[in-house]
């Protein structure tokens, strides 16, 4: 599948790239599991995702959880928590 | 007339103040932030989600439309990168009654200050940079709002 | 920097509001108040005592800057003959800290609104001429800083 | 004794002036007792102070009440209750 991915912040310092458009494998059907992929799948990706926890997620434009699917998803957006204005 | 912008170009505060000016409102209360140049700020850079911010911002504005009766309300954000003195943040509402146009500015601000989707980052004179974390203090101020 | 000006010329609310923004503050919060055209107003003529007025006014903006830290304070009041749409009174506090700025600000407009000593006569399109009584509402809502 | 009076707003339409320099007599010690002369003295201070109970006072600058002693006073302001900003 197809993926649109943005990132922001430190995650995008991290990734070295603001966005791209990945193929990921059938099994990575949620957001955490984008995220562990991710990780896994080179040394920057290690870098932005070694806490999980401290990362946010949007789908489409919509804030969600590690647990939403990926199912119909167009764009994924990475980013730390929001710092306000 | 609601005005909510996300932009990289300085703040022309004059130019909205003049928006309201002309609209006859018996009242207009205004907020100004500036980039504060504590620590040796060499540069602020804001970063943010093209779609996402600026809906963020809309929302937040008809939000405030919707709690107090405001004949014009102007909402803008700068982003990208800022200097200390420059103007980061001009929330500007104006009402027949004076009380409901202080009351949208300061609930406005307190809200742009922890629900606007931006991630700020600081550059010193030495070179440092950093990532600014999330504060604790900003979110007590905004959660008085949900209570009211 | 306190400014308190009782004043017979047009406010120029750009250049106070460029004093202070030249002042390196992290936030200014402002309240412009204007003259309404309700029920057909066609003139705001306001009285003041050419010493008490401005008297009252200094020490309004003197109780502000005791109570909150405040690096910046601009208090304008507009007096004599006036038309719908002039402003009427700005009042513009600086501070590193927006809680502050905001605060005085909404203190400074409600104290405004009943302690300074001034009086309003209108004058409506039919020739009609009527001077303003004491509105028991401003009474009410400036009291609230007596108890905080 | 010369005083110096100032009036405001109505009271200033009723009296016709401003202000004026008059000359009370000796009797009129304190400001309600200078209000009651004004109102006799003529048309305008009848017309002015009509109901004394809506008018204020300061004396030098100082709002004061009706019993406020007029001895050694410069300026005596007399005007309506004030109807702010």
């Amino acid at each position: 599948m197809a993926l649109h991915i943005a990132y922001f912040a430190w995650v995008r310092e991290r990734m070295g790239v603001a966005e791209e458009v990945v193929e990921i494998p059938a099994s990575i059907t949620h957001v955490g599991a984008l995220i562990a992929w991710l990780a896994a799948r080179d040394a920057q990706g290690a870098l932005a995702f070694t806490e999980p926890q401290r990362i946010r997620a949007a789908v489409d434009g919509v804030m969600m959880g590690p647990d939403a699917p990926l199912s119909g998803a167009r764009e994924v957006a990475l980013f730390p928590p929001v710092t306000g204005g | 007339m609601i005005r909510a912008l996300v932009q990289r170009a300085a703040i022309d505060v004059t130019a909205e103040l003049d928006l309201h000016d002309a609209g006859g409102h018996g009242a207009s209360a205004s907020f100004i932030g500036r980039v504060r140049g504590e620590g040796d700020l060499a540069e602020l850079f804001l970063d943010h989600h093209p779609v996402m911010t600026e809906a963020g911002l809309a929302d937040l504005a008809h939000a405030a439309a919707d709690r107090w009766r405001l004949s014009a309300l102007t909402l803008i954000h700068r982003v990208g990168a800022m200097v200390p003195g420059d103007t980061i943040v001009l929330v500007l509402a104006s009402s027949p009654h004076r009380a409901e146009a202080l009351a949208a500015c300061e609930y406005l601000i307190d809200r742009l200050k922890t629900d606007v989707m931006l991630w700020k980052r600081e550059t010193f004179a030495d070179g440092r940079v950093q990532w600014v974390e999330q504060r604790e203090g900003d979110h007590s101020r905004a959660g008085r709002w949900d209570q009211a």
